[in-house]
């Protein structure tokens, strides 16, 4: 195995079992900190303003007497408290992030830097228009680039995330369908579809039917034509779709839920496997979703913020939210408001969906990293995620069981069912924790919901095969291992981690989900 | 391409371990005829990062930024100085390159500050609990609204008028097509207390309303106490919905939960955010203990690990879409959380010491802004009460002159003719904000052209 | 103990004894890093430049033919690389690194903010000087802070560290006597000097006398005075002194030393203890650095850059190096370079050691935390400065030996011997190595060498009390286990680094200075 | 005040531990006389963050960045473009806020890229080894005549009028008080090879000479074989240090050490680093393996931790000044950490396939400009061989046209006027870099902005 440690040395040497409790909790760099609330104090403050006396006059009577009791650092103690606490995170800079469905990309700096310029993160959303043409016209920009990369004709840039723009899709279908006069009443969603996507139906008022996938892990068609009819709105598909494969019947698909009045949402959550191969707009969809945050490579920033602009057929483009971005005459841009729709300007807008205009910082990443990458650049990522993927799959599908390998290649990401530990007391989640100790992120854990103990592993096309190989000789020594009966590595895992296994039950039993002073019973003990 | 490890050499190799001739094998389910044989059409090849470079500065020049001129806009996002370690902290790689903290044992940075976020906007707002962020303040306030649904069973939702246009559009839109009935009041701009409601929404509470949403201090800058709408909302059995665009004002005003409210939902971009033309923004959303298993969002709590040391998760799951599916309480998933984490360092900076001190500067100086124009005739200034924002009444086009002062390099405020397209009282108003950034040479210059204006 | 961890919980649970050797090598977050020689190859780029071919015609026939040889990365790559790298490192901003001579305070990152702004960090040293008018207003700015902090009349910005200011400063005393007529052929330095001092000494052609120090830890007076003499060029003294005390006698030794016609080159490294305190100036002294990345804290960044300007008094003036700045009659800034030297123009000067005009970069940080402080908070900085160091002083005098603590107060640093732990088997180094697995960076080791085994602690003014109660805490506790026979702890230490102690006599026997391709054999090992 | 931590509390129980009285206790050995009581006189008091960025943003203002017009400086300092990673790299606190790697099981980060810099430099250079960093070339400059001087024994440094001024200039100052000699050749600036007097340094090389610094390119540009001047040296005893100070053309001309070169030292600036105004820069230094115990400066070597696993440590250091003290081989300890660290991230980026576009591309753009001026009736190109910069001559008043150029905001190259003051021939003459960053539209801006000055 020291074959796997890449500065070729064997690191078997003293391990860590002689090693002192140290007095002070820390081992070396791996540093323990307290809350905020047990080190600051109310007094305190690292920003130097004056202290001047706040005028009540003008408060109306409501000055706020009672403490506000949070507490404050000087500057020295609040970098060191959050970089003591980043340092506790992993992340793609470190290293493999391979949550399926999740594209955890290499995010460039450049994208950093040039959000921060001066005329884009200093700008007011209420600014007179002319004061920012270059903002508006770099919106006008991206909304080209989405839609021709989609070969859509229309595009809404203005929802926060994937889940918002999924949202704005089936807010514009259910328009449409109460244009025709009947709003309907169900949406079709497979089983292997994300959380976001019944909930989201739900949202809209509609009832959710779910359509099981096949034993290949795709949507079946037969039942979803069986379920057709007058009061289905739509489907909502994702294409790829959870388990890493492209729903190759999905013109067919578009085309009954056309014939029967309905309409094709589609999820592009996993657009990162196509981009530049397929535009979706030539597959029959009526509107689409695409996480910049994925597959555009803003960074997820540990859970947010994302941008999630939806594509819209011609059938749907009127129905569209506001506000949007358009060249008018004299060549300026302007942005399409309320103030257009009181005026009978896009009279069959659905309406606004958010305050202001919508994620302008990460409007600027994502176009970086397009224009970046260029139309051969893009359709190079979409090659090389799909090769990752299928390159792990094959390595690996002898050791653990890919229940859909045997259909053929993978898209961008390979799935793994947890089959091949059966018998040995140890699950997907002890497999995940032992990831942590051979210092890689897990894989996506337990979905989707279609195979038992998924394991879901998306490595995108930022991965070097040198990485993937490193990893995939671990994952295989991991999979002997758990065979070999090797249970301690697993059921004690992480080890190595900042924190041993962290009990979840107990957090949801009796929730703590703010700090407050310590009896003074409970602290003397 | 300088983002792509893989060599030709490599994908070679990898498609051999495969099994596979060529990268189009790979692609076998995609239908033929919809496959491109060639980079897309209409877009332009890879570009090197110095040309990248190069024409985003192109095109952030054609911006007017605030710092380079006398800015006095408003109305739901504020200019606020944001210290240097903020940004430094939330572009470290660790915070900036992680995902939502689905594994804890090796994302307790996030999940700590989460934490730490929580109290802080639970504790500033005057409420028990807060979640990890929301997208923003306006999509905050619909949940809040399809919150009151849940737990009051019931279906109208009163909303004041001097709630922002944008967050009542929302709301409109989002409502609209479920059964949600939304009695949105009209916007007053009365001298002494524009946009206060507060009577007319007290009238309007009855048994089937699930909720009354209020804004304060409201898109007029008018602070109203809201104990006694608190009081007729409890008596009726609906919730209180508080929504504050500027939480700065929670250093110098009462909080919503002193006064009663049960959801307090709020925009927090002014601390530790930058303007970033409208997004990403932070939505707050708090609540009290009792409601917290009908909050959306995530939710970070304290337990411990396998050897009793404390530490932090995701928890109560159980609400969210991910296990709930349809049943959920939001669709949302990813969040605000490196806005949350600009917020928490900030907050962390300032303490309730430096939140109090901003919150009078920003108070007063906007109150020598204020008594400034009034001495001008030709200006009324409508508010009594305000904090750092307030509307003056003018004579004149107000969106003409706005956009005159912007040629002149001048933000003078916002015109309310594009909150309030049809309104043609409103249309000659004006909001204006004036924080800690804002310069005496920055207020003379607004003086002298709002007298200009007038002349 | 439990007290010192912060969190308030018990962290003794169960120790690392039943963790399983990783199949990586990886432990967790601490993450093995191949060199770049090992992963990256020849052919591979992490930028995007056009592949144009070199036109050799007007090459001179000199083309480069022969392998340059350096690999590259994706950027992807190399993100991970220096990023696995830096997490490898302890720094200021993880902890408190109390380096005594270093004064590893707070970097504030105001200053890395200001110091890019493109009006600084984006324009050539050979500007016309019309075009860089606020770069030489601010080089104006900064001399006058630091002429007005020291009470001193010239200052010369151009020396890039401390040692180059050392050499600027005794530069301009050789050029003073040769001025005289006599350069005179010694320099005296005391024993606890740093190691620059004699060094610099050496390289302006001057031979080297020591003087002791006094039991008390300071230069001995009457020593000295006997010492003083024609050919005495003058003294090079450290003041605060690096065993961190005051030189109380130091205007007595300059009225000694010029009354031997000799001049006194004062080393400001430790200028932090008496900022805003007392200006040098009114000591007596006539040329004195002062280390910009130490008291005003621009980063040290892993070793440099430094910038280390002298001020000088009225008679050297003449002598300072060019070039420097000035405001002309129509107030203008102007640069006093070669051609003003070759017009005749501060014709004394001892000339440019140096390209340019110093460090800019670090001028701007400088200025920038100058004025952060202002002449209020300076005081403060040396105040706090002194008050931590003399906290840590007393509250570990009881456990440790510090062999000048009777003789009074210290300034910003506390000097402890090996005294304590004579007959423990245990040295200064072993303790440090255990510090490490503490959480802490050990103090300055076995420097000055006028105590043995010394512990050189330096907390600076920006650490808390309750960080530096922790500290002392665990420096207790240490303390106590060295006498209590905890021989292991510390012989073994440390265990929880990224590694264990290195061997430094190996390093250096057969020094391996560059990367080659390992031999086949050892490879195979 | 922000930076700083104590509260009074802390103050006054920290004085009661210590046993003092008042802070000034602490300060008893401070003459009274000289002791200040109260803030210093003539300087401000503390300012908040917001107040300093806009002191130094108006400073900023003040002067014309390269970026923001075309931009033809050379002469030693470079204007290449640094990806933006760089710059993250060299500002993650582990790397930026932390020490000389004394440590070394805490500061295998720092010891790591040393190591791997070293192993760059030495490669680039085609020497067997190379320190980890000096100042910058200047300095490293005069060291390398320092070491020459040990390693032979002998004193008379002979310089080539090629070699920068500015370089010349620091080792006449260092070498003034000691009692080397210094035999520097005046530059001149003929037709074709300016600034090349090999011939005459060949023939100034005698058994009393420690070394020959020349310079490639020179400060003029031009490019010259080394062979035969190395090949002297050596038969005379002496060494032969290069100079180079534009490290890019290392990506298309023969390294110094493939033509002979005993020593390299260079300006490492354009590989990661900005312009900063002339600092902080890189010196960087390369020698044989034999002359490495005669090197001044720092060293990183590989060596085993005690369970056998490879790290690095700082190495013979009994060179150094904390160890050898008066007999050090330099005084120098800071040295360029962060910008060696910045240098070896561009680097790695770059590889050996990046260097050698990038200097394709410099190259190729400088031929093109040089045959644009060549064109232009009343200018001389001098230069036969360059590779991205090269000197004119006209028959005006260079420092006058350069400064009515930059008040039309372009920036067209450096008047030697001003780097050799006396020389009425040289002052007739500019030297122009080209680098990768130039566009076609600047290179139009100076073609006109020249036939404008001749015309
Ligand atoms: C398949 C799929 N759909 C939808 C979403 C929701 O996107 P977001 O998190 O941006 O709301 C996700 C991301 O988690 C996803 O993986
Ligand atoms: C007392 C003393 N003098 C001089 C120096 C040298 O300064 P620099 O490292 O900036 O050259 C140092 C720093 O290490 C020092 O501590």
């Amino acid at each position: 195995m020291t074959s796997m440690n890449a500065k070729g040395r064997d690191t078997s040497g003293k391990a860590l079992a002689d090693a002192p409790q140290t007095f002070s909790g820390n081992r070396a760099l791996i540093l323990d900190e307290p809350l905020i609330f047990e080190i600051g104090d109310r007094s305190r403050t690292g920003v130097d303003l004056s202290d001047e006396a706040l005028s009540e006059d003008r408060l109306g009577g409501l000055a706020r007497n009672r403490s506000i009791d949070i507490p404050g650092l000087s500057e020295p103690e609040t970098m060191r408290h959050f970089t003591r606490l980043s340092r506790m995170n992993y992340a793609i800079d470190m290293g493999l992030f391979p949550l399926g469905s999740c594209t955890m990309k290499h995010n460039p700096r450049l994208n950093e830097k040039v959000a921060r310029m001066k005329g884009f993160a200093d700008i007011h959303p209420m600014q007179p228009q002319s004061t920012v043409q270059g903002a508006l016209e770099l919106m006008d920009e991206l909304a080209y680039w989405l839609k021709t990369l989609t070969g859509m004709p229309e595009v809404a840039l203005s929802p926060k995330a994937g889940a918002h723009g999924e949202l704005c899709g089936m807010l514009a279908i259910r328009a449409a369908h109460e244009a025709n006069g009947n709003p309907r009443s169900t949406v079709l969603v497979p089983e292997s579809a994300h959380g976001t996507n019944p909930a989201t139906a739900a949202f809209c008022g509609y009832g959710v039917d779910s359509i099981l996938a096949t034993k290949e892990g795709k949507v079946d068609v037969a039942a979803l034509k069986a379920k057709l009819g007058p009061e289905i709105a739509g489907i909502m598909i994702t294409n790829p779709n959870t388990c890493g494969l492209f729903e190759k019947d999905l013109i067919e698909i578009c085309d009954a839920v056309h014939e029967a009045g309905g309409y094709v949402y589609c999820d592009g959550a996993n657009f990162n496997a196509i981009v530049g191969k397929v535009r979706p707009g030539d597959l029959g969809i009526d509107a689409m979703h695409i996480n910049l945050h994925k597959t555009f490579s803003t960074p997820h920033g540990g859970g947010g913020p994302g941008s999630g602009p939806v594509v819209f057929s011609k059938r749907l483009a009127p129905y569209a939210p506001l506000p949007f971005v358009r060249k008018n005459d004299e060549g300026q841009f302007e942005l399409v408001e309320e103030e257009n729709l009181a005026a009978g300007d896009h009279p069959d807008s659905f309406g606004r969906m958010v305050a202001f205009h919508g994620q302008m910082g990460m409007y600027v990443r994502a176009l970086a990293y397009m224009m970046s990458h260029g139309a051969d650049g893009l359709r190079q990522v979409a090659e090389d995620a799909v090769l990752n993927a299928n390159y792990v799959l094959r390595r690996l599908e002898g050791e653990m069981s890919a229940p859909f390998a045997d259909g053929g290649p993978c898209m961008h990401e390979a799935l793994f069912s947890d089959e091949w530990m059966k018998g040995s007391g140890l699950s997907t989640l002890d497999v995940a924790k032992a990831m942590i100790d051979e210092g890689y992120h897990p894989m996506t854990m337990y979905f989707p919901l279609v195979v038992d103990g998924a394991m879901l592993i998306e490595p995108t096309e930022t991965e070097s095969k040198a990485d993937l190989d490193r990893f995939i000789d671990v994952m295989i020594a991991l999979a002997r291992a758990v065979k070999a009966g090797e249970t301690d590595r697993f059921k004690g895992a992480p080890y190595y981690a900042p924190l041993r296994r962290l009990d979840e039950t107990q957090a949801a039993r009796k929730p703590k989900l703010t700090w407050s002073e310590p009896d003074v019973a409970e602290a003397a003990e | 391409m300088r983002y792509l490890p893989l060599t030709d050499t490599d994908r070679q190799a990898m498609l051999g371990t495969i099994g596979v001739q060529d990268i189009d094998d790979l692609f076998q389910d995609v239908p033929q005829a919809a496959r491109l044989d060639g980079p897309i059409e209409g877009l332009p090849m890879h570009a090197s990062e110095m040309a990248v470079e190069r024409h985003f500065s192109a095109l952030a020049r054609k911006n007017k930024a605030a710092a380079h001129s006398p800015f006095f806009l408003g109305c739901g996002a504020y200019k606020h100085h944001v210290p240097a370690s903020v940004d430094y902290i939330i572009q470290r790689g660790e915070f900036l390159t992680s995902y939502t903290p689905y594994q804890p044992e090796i994302a307790q940075g996030t999940l700590q500050y989460l934490f730490e976020f929580q109290t802080q906007v639970a504790r500033l707002t005057g409420m028990d609990v807060a979640n990890a962020s929301m997208y923003d303040g306006s999509t905050a306030c619909v949940e809040a609204i399809f919150m009151a649904r849940r737990v009051t069973r019931r279906k109208k939702a009163v909303i004041s008028g001097g709630v922002h246009p944008h967050y009542v559009s929302v709301a409109r839109t989002l409502t609209h097509f479920t059964d949600d009935e939304i009695d949105a009041h009209p916007a007053t701009v009365q001298q002494g207390a524009p946009g206060d409601d507060i009577e007319a929404l007290v009238a309007a509470v009855d048994e089937h309303t699930s909720c009354v949403v209020v804004q304060n201090p409201n898109l007029f800058g008018h602070i109203a106490d809201l104990s006694g709408l608190a009081a007729r909302c409890h008596e009726k059995g609906a919730l209180l919905i508080a929504v504050v665009t500027e939480v700065v004002s929670l250093g110098a005003i009462k909080s919503p939960g002193e006064m009663g409210a049960d959801i307090v939902v709020g925009e927090g971009q002014s601390i530790g955010g930058g303007l970033n033309f409208g997004g990403p923004y932070l939505g707050l959303f708090a609540c009290n203990q009792k409601h917290v298993r009908q909050m959306p969002g995530r939710l970070c709590g304290e337990t411990v690990d396998a050897t009793g040391k404390r530490g932090f998760v995701l928890t109560l799951s159980t609400r969210e879409q991910h296990i709930r599916r349809e049943k959920a309480t939001s669709n949302i998933c990813t969040n605000s959380g490196l806005m949350a984490l600009a917020f928490t360092v900030h907050m962390t900076l300032l303490g309730e010491e430096g939140m109090r001190r901003l919150a009078a500067i920003n108070h007063n100086r906007a109150v020598e802004v204020a008594e400034r124009l009034a001495a001008i005739s030709g200006i009324t200034v409508l508010n009594d009460s305000f904090f750092n924002e307030f509307t003056i009444r003018l004579e004149t086009d107000t969106r003409a002159l706005v956009r005159k002062m912007a040629r002149t390099k001048l933000l003078g405020g916002v015109s309310l003719g594009r909150l309030y397209p049809d309104d043609g009282d409103i249309e000659r108003c004006i909001t204006l904000a004036v924080t800690e950034t804002v310069t005496d040479d920055d207020i003379d210059a607004l003086i002298s052209a709002y007298k200009g204006a007038v002349a």
